[in-house]
């Protein structure tokens, strides 16, 4: 089911948490909105989820209006932050929940609900926790149940709310390829929260960029990455060397496309070597300029660092470069 | 209902009972009595506030004066019944620890230094407002003036180092808290003490003069008219006056109406010299002067 | 960051229930609550300003305030360091019987106080067991403000421990081994920063044992003695002007009683609140 | 520190607990028993049960209701209303049941609609059980207020998006969330209920067997000299409040929570 | 000061915390204690500072014996992972109370103490917020104002508890480039204890390696990269493919270690594109290999990625790779 969301305005008080906001997502697809912190991510999800009223703006649900509906009328499977699991029922009540609290013909009999609820758990691999209660699981498992309880009632759509947020690396990124493949499995339109721009990089197939409220970008992540549309963005997907900067218009480079030489060579600028740490794969290399401009730091493949040692002269040259008006960072 | 005060509660136990055994004989019906008991003057409160009582009997007419004023019976009801509407008397005198160590046997006594006097407080006990008023009375005629009579009290008070809300409580902290030298105490409620709590701790010290206290009855017109109970309640007043009540009455420490009875427990009741709260202009006057806010009292208490 | 209480909404709120659930608090509060003490207002204001003041101001009544508030306010004093011994040795030792006394705590809150007051009263009066090596000892605590204090002491001890403890349990073992780390003695260590964590709940603990024991009357009639000027407590007061049938005047000095309560509870409160803004997290 | 405390509980606390048991079983078991059968004491059980059984449901629904209010809504007046819900804590019970007489009482300004209209609030059951009502109003809310609002909105409005009513989502999440402190809430409630005195000795008129509660009644014995029968009723009291805190302390156990 | 620790062992009731732990770290070095979580990296900071006595064994501080020394005696600055500042005193009077509760002739004038809390905080880049409370600053102000705390007696060792550990990772990212400058500046001997593997590559001189109470590896970062001396170190600092495995033994290559070409080559296993994630400098793939072999990450340049699709048929082999006995992971 594709989301739309048109124009949407929400104030909270007098602090405006969301303005204009424009949002089409097609069927199927599975979305991320990244951020900084307090830049309307949640909100935006809520207002989606029917938690939240607008106060402007409408949201559209496979093309019907459900602006006025209420959270359980709209068919959306909602994954909280910080999991909201029923503390005082089981993984299996709470897998149930959705179906058991159906009126009428709706609600399946009892060993349909078993069956169903047993079959999402053994999605999520947690079958064998069914009678455990969510004091005696991990975050990672945790959050699995709240993926599982998310889609007993079949959603339309899922949302999910910094999924991983509360997670130590090791088990998000566990989590984050497990989320793919089930998004690849099921595929129900799904938007999750995220402010790690790497974990949205990684498995989204379009990235929304927040920024104070507001849509900064909207793209494949290829796109997003590769042509930042505003200084904002591009420091926010990566680290960001300030190659120069003046009264109008500032050139920012990764570190991964500055080029070193030993000799000097068209368009490099001197540089003074400051610190090698190599680790893994890639050498981190602190390089400082002559004058004021800012330092720089170098990403090279580890092959290549044996040529530099710290103290040495280079010479830097950017292989790709953004230039943006100040007034728009 | 009878709604009563707090020395009061054996007493009407027995009539209570003797009354609804004589009543049945009577009518055939069986009678249920309920009683209440308190501070005097709170008890006429709840009268007043509502609490639907057939009968009060309390420890001043002052109290039944009060719940007159609210029209709930009228301004005349001390006239109903012989003897000013009080079945029965008693009087205040000084109950003191065994062999009497501080020697006291007059109220000139109490106010020697080092002499503990118990007594409740006038101002929420009728009881101690009888006790004031006899102090008063004797130091007003041994002394000879009001100022005499006000120094004397105020004496007086400065030995009291317990001020119990009612006389239940005045008797309970001397009796069994063993504070206080000399407690003034309704003569039925020392008789009581030394026969109930203390068998031979305690013994009577009765002073040369003392008030007659006269405990008022009367049943509340509005109630017993709206309960229909008007002919038990007359009739439950005057079986007060009958020798059967006036018995119980003696057996409960109160000095009875009736002569003869009074005849039979003479030994009971020692012949004390008595006035009575008429000196003082009556009840109305007495409780204006001596214990309004900004009476005597507050002045003798403020003296201190 | 959560997006808890504060969440003003134009429209709608998505839980259901606020209309239902506050239309109903707020009527029973307005029948059991509110009206009653506006009634009790009213009557006060029956006497005029002039009136008022006369009742609130005499002597007497000034006298049983001060005793109220004075005994109401030794015996919260003497609650917070007992109570802070009690509340540390319940969270930071192993005591054999800690249940128990952990238990016990509440007895007083449960317990009725008239029963309190002549429990204790026979205790401390000069022929109890407490009282009478205490007599010996030339000290009377029956019917003195001493045996106000301890009846007192006894009905506002919960409220501080209870008010201690969960914040001890919270405080944990860090900011005193940070302290202990940069060289502070256990002694400089308690009154420097475990102290000074505590004075919120502290206070509050304070507060509500000042407002439960200023009006405490069952208990304290019992040991009072009820000298005026002295051991006269301003709700007996109360209780005797109704027996004088003064109802006006009882009605003032209960609305003294409540404007000094109420003005004593929002001053904590306050105070409490900017003590604990700044320690919050 | 701990010596301390075992001095300081003993004296305050255990000693009051056991002078009470040793006075009321002074004369033996027999008295005890008879004193706990006469027909004022059991009809004083009765009244301060039904106290109870009126006061705390009336409180515990107004409790859970005012906590729902406050903790799951924001509302122009809010801390006013959480105020108002304090203010009872702070007035003394005499003045509780003094409001009650002003307003009730034949003087009062409802006093002439009800006597003409033969209402007894005052002195019969029903003021008693609006002074106790008043004495303990806040105590269900006051506990339940901040357990709520540590909970937040978040299991709610899980239960919503997965499509539960809001009475579903009530009895089957909030309701069990909040059991435990709704049961100690409860049991405070009532046994503040169980033991008021002052409140209840303004409106009661005390009239035996008919407006007596038991604290009424332990004063009344007590008055007439009768310290055993009084302290056996007394205990008969304390073993409530004894009842109470096991209660209490089988609920924190269950629940592993310390304190409020 | 160097920190010698000799055959430290710690028992909590049965459970065994350390066993048989001896470190030297030399005077001025950066160390990072690097684990899982209940490794007991907590316990080995808390022993040196004198928090928690060890069962066994003996701690010297600049070859003195300290063991039986308070924690104050030390010469430490301890900063705790959750910062354990005074809430109740200001930022001010944080940084000042190990100098106030000194003692007699050791202890500084106000004056002296004002000046050197002051220069303190604008070492920490905080002297506008002396007179706030914690509450009022951000996770990385007050992980700074610990910091400044801990300094502030001068300590002749710090000690950090995963001084990163509640920041986001902006923030984070930020203060480790800036405690790295600190101790570049300051030179104290310092240890600090994190989970996160990148961390401790990126800013320590050498790195520890706890396991289940015990060091398992102890190095300078490359050499704890490079040899890992276990299948545990190996999983704990980087991403794993295992490429085959039997009953005895294993064998474990890093995603950037797989060289993918097209056509057949001596020592390559055939496998399947499964997915292309491509993102900045660096192209993730997913290989299916067949049979029950377990699939595989590979991470090309992205510039090398171009030749490849998904669905493609490839030649795998590793470039380097780590064998390990079975037993011992
Ligand atoms: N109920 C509310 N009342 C007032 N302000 C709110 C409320 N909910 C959110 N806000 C504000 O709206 C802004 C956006 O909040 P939102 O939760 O959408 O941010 P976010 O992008 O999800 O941030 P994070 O990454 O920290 O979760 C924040 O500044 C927040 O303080
Ligand atoms: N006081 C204590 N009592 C009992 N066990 C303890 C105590 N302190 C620590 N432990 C146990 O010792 C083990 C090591 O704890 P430690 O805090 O050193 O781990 P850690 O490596 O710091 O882990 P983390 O990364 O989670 O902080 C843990 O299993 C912990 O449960
Ligand atoms: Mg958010
Ligand atoms: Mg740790």
């Amino acid at each position: 089911m594709s989301i739309d969301v048109t124009q949407i305005g929400k104030q909270f008080g007098t602090f405006t948490a969301l303005s204009d906001v424009t949002l089409h997502v097609p069927d199927g697809q599975l979305v991320a909105l990244l951020g900084p912190s307090g830049s309307g991510k949640t909100t935006l999800l809520r207002v989606i989820a029917g938690l939240e009223t607008p106060d402007t703006g409408r949201v559209h649900l496979a093309g019907q209006d459900v602006t006025h509906a209420g959270p359980g009328e709209r068919g959306i499977g909602f994954v909280f932050q910080h999991y909201a699991l029923f503390k005082h029922m089981t993984v299996f009540e709470n897998v149930a929940f959705g179906l058991k609290v159906k009126r009428g013909a709706a609600r399946p009999t009892a060993a349909t609900i078993r069956e169903k609820v047993m079959r999402l758990l053994s999605l999520v691999q947690l079958d064998w926790a069914a009678a455990r209660y969510p004091s005696q699981l991990s975050g990672g498992q945790r959050q699995r149940v709240a993926l599982a309880r998310a889609l007993a009632v079949e959603p339309r759509v899922l949302l999910l709310d910094e999924p991983f947020g509360a997670l130590d690396a090791a088990v998000r990124q566990e989590l984050r390829d497990w989320l793919r493949q089930l998004h690849n499995e099921l595929h129900v339109t799904s938007v999750f929260v995220t402010h790690d721009q790497e974990e949205a990089l990684e498995i989204a197939d379009r990235i929304v960029v927040f920024n104070a409220g507001r849509i900064e970008q909207e793209g494949t992540p290829g796109d997003v990455y590769h042509h930042p549309a505003s200084a904002f963005t591009y420091r926010f997907l990566g680290r960001a060397n300030v190659w120069q900067t003046d009264a109008r218009e500032q050139t920012l480079v990764r570190p991964h496309d500055l080029h070193l030489s030993p000799e000097p060579a068209p368009g490099a600028v001197p540089a003074q070597i400051v610190r090698v740490h190599q680790v893994g794969p890639t050498a981190r290399l602190e390089l400082s300029r002559a004058g004021d401009l800012p330092s720089l730091e170098a990403h090279l493949p580890a092959r290549d660092v044996q040529a530099f040692q710290v103290g040495q002269q280079v010479y830097v040259s950017p292989t790709a470069q953004q230039t943006y008006s100040v007034t728009s960072s | 209902l009878n709604v009563s005060y707090d020395p009061t509660r054996e007493l009407y136990q027995d009539i209570n009972a003797a009354f609804a055994k004589q009543w049945q004989a009577k009518t055939g019906d069986t009678l249920k009595i309920n009683n209440s008991h308190g501070g005097s003057g709170s008890q006429a409160r709840s009268v007043i506030d509502g609490l639907e009582a057939d009968i009060v009997t309390l420890a001043l007419a002052y109290d039944i004066d009060a719940i007159a004023d609210k029209g709930l019976l009228p301004e005349s009801w001390q006239k109903r019944l012989a003897y000013n509407s009080s079945p029965y008397t008693s009087t205040i005198v000084f109950l003191v620890r065994k062999g009497n160590p501080k020697g006291i046997k007059d109220w000139s006594d109490l106010v020697k230094p080092g002499v503990q006097v118990i007594t409740p407080n006038p101002k929420t006990s009728g009881g101690a407002r009888w006790n004031f008023l006899a102090a008063w009375g004797w130091a007003q005629r041994k002394l000879g003036s009001e100022a005499a009579a006000k120094d004397y009290t105020t004496r007086l008070f400065k030995n009291v180092p317990v001020l119990d809300s009612g006389a239940r409580g005045s008797t309970t902290t001397f009796v069994e808290r063993g504070i206080g030298d000399v407690l003034i105490a309704w003569e039925n409620e020392a008789l009581l003490a030394t026969r109930e709590l203390g068998e031979g701790k305690f013994q009577i010290v009765v002073p040369s003069v003392s008030i007659l206290a006269e405990p008022p009855v009367a049943w509340i017109d509005k109630n017993v008219t709206k309960h229909k109970t008007e002919k038990v309640a007359k009739a439950y007043l005057q079986f007060l006056y009958t020798p059967e009540a006036q018995e119980l009455i003696a057996k409960n420490y109160y000095r009875p109406r009736s002569q003869d009875v009074a005849a039979k427990y003479a030994a009971q009741f020692p012949k004390v010299n008595l006035f009575s709260i008429a000196q003082f202009g009556g009840w109305r006057a007495a409780q204006k002067k001596f214990f309004a806010d900004g009476g005597v009292f507050d002045q003798v208490y403020s003296g201190r | 960051m959560t997006t808890l209480p504060s969440r003003r909404q134009a429209r709608r709120h998505v839980l259901p229930g606020l209309p239902l659930t506050l239309g109903y608090a707020t009527l029973y509060l307005s029948l059991i609550v509110l009206i009653p003490l506006a009634a009790l207002i009213l009557k006060a204001a029956t006497l005029g300003a002039d009136g008022f003041l006369d009742a609130v101001t005499s002597p007497r009544v000034l006298a049983a305030l001060r005793v109220s508030f004075f005994t109401a306010l030794a015996a919260s004093l003497i609650n917070v360091p007992i109570g802070l011994t009690i509340a540390w040795t319940l969270t930071r030792y192993r005591v054999p019987g800690r249940r128990l006394i952990d238990a016990l705590i509440d007895l007083p809150f449960a317990l009725p106080t008239a029963v309190a007051g002549i429990t204790l009263t026979t205790l401390l009066a000069p022929n109890g067991w407490l009282g009478a090596p205490l007599a010996e000892a030339g000290i009377r605590v029956a019917y003195t403000p001493l045996g106000i204090i301890v009846a007192l002491t006894f009905i506002g001890l919960p409220f501080v421990v209870r008010s201690l403890q969960p914040v001890l349990e919270d405080l944990g073992p860090e900011p005193e081994e940070a302290a202990r780390s940069l060289g502070a003695t256990p002694t400089q260590t308690f009154w420097r920063v475990t102290l000074p964590a505590l004075y919120p709940a502290l206070l509050s603990g304070f507060t509500l044992a000042l407002a439960r024991t200023v009006g405490e009357y069952g208990s304290v009639v019992f040991i009072s003695g009820n000298l005026p000027f002295k051991t006269e407590i301003a709700p007996l007061l109360i209780v005797g002007k109704l027996e004088q049938y003064d109802y006006a005047g009882a009605a003032a000095v209960a609305v003294a009683m409540l404007v000094i309560s109420v003005a004593l509870l929002l001053a904590a409160n306050t105070a409490q609140a900017r003590l604990s803004r700044r320690g919050e997290r | 520190m701990v010596t301390l405390t075992l001095v300081l509980v003993g004296l305050l606390l255990l000693l009051p607990l056991l002078l009470v048991f040793i006075t009321a079983l002074r004369s033996g078991l027999g008295p005890y028993l008879q004193a706990l059968q006469l027909p004022d004491t059991q009809a004083a059980v009765r009244l301060s049960l039904l106290t109870v059984l009126i006061a705390v449901p009336l409180n515990t629904v107004f409790g859970v209701s005012a906590a729902w209010a406050t903790a799951k809504f924001d509302f122009p007046g809010r801390s006013l209303l959480l105020t108002l819900i304090d203010l009872p804590l702070a007035i003394s019970p005499v003045i509780s049941g003094l409001v009650y007489v002003l307003l009730f009482g034949r003087q009062g300004w409802l006093g002439p609609w009800l006597e003409a209209n033969d209402l007894k609030i005052i002195f019969a059951p029903a003021g008693i059980i609006l002074a106790t009502t008043f004495v303990t109003f806040a105590y269900v809310a006051r506990e339940l207020i901040p357990v709520m609002q540590a909970q937040g909105r978040d299991d709610e409005e899980a239960a919503l998006t997965l499509g539960a009513s809001g009475w579903q989502t009530f009895m089957r999440v909030t309701l069990p969330n909040i059991r435990w402190a709704l049961l100690y809430g409860v049991i405070m409630c009532n046994a503040r209920a169980l033991g008021e005195f002052g409140a209840v000795s303004v409106v009661s008129g005390k009239i035996r067997g008919l407006t007596n509660t038991l604290p009424l009644h332990v004063e009344i014995l007590y008055n007439e000299y009768q310290t055993v029968a009084a302290f056996a009723v007394a205990s008969l009291l304390a073993l409530f409040a004894l009842l109470t805190l096991a209660l209490k302390a089988l609920i924190e156990a269950r629940t592993g929570r310390a304190h409020t």
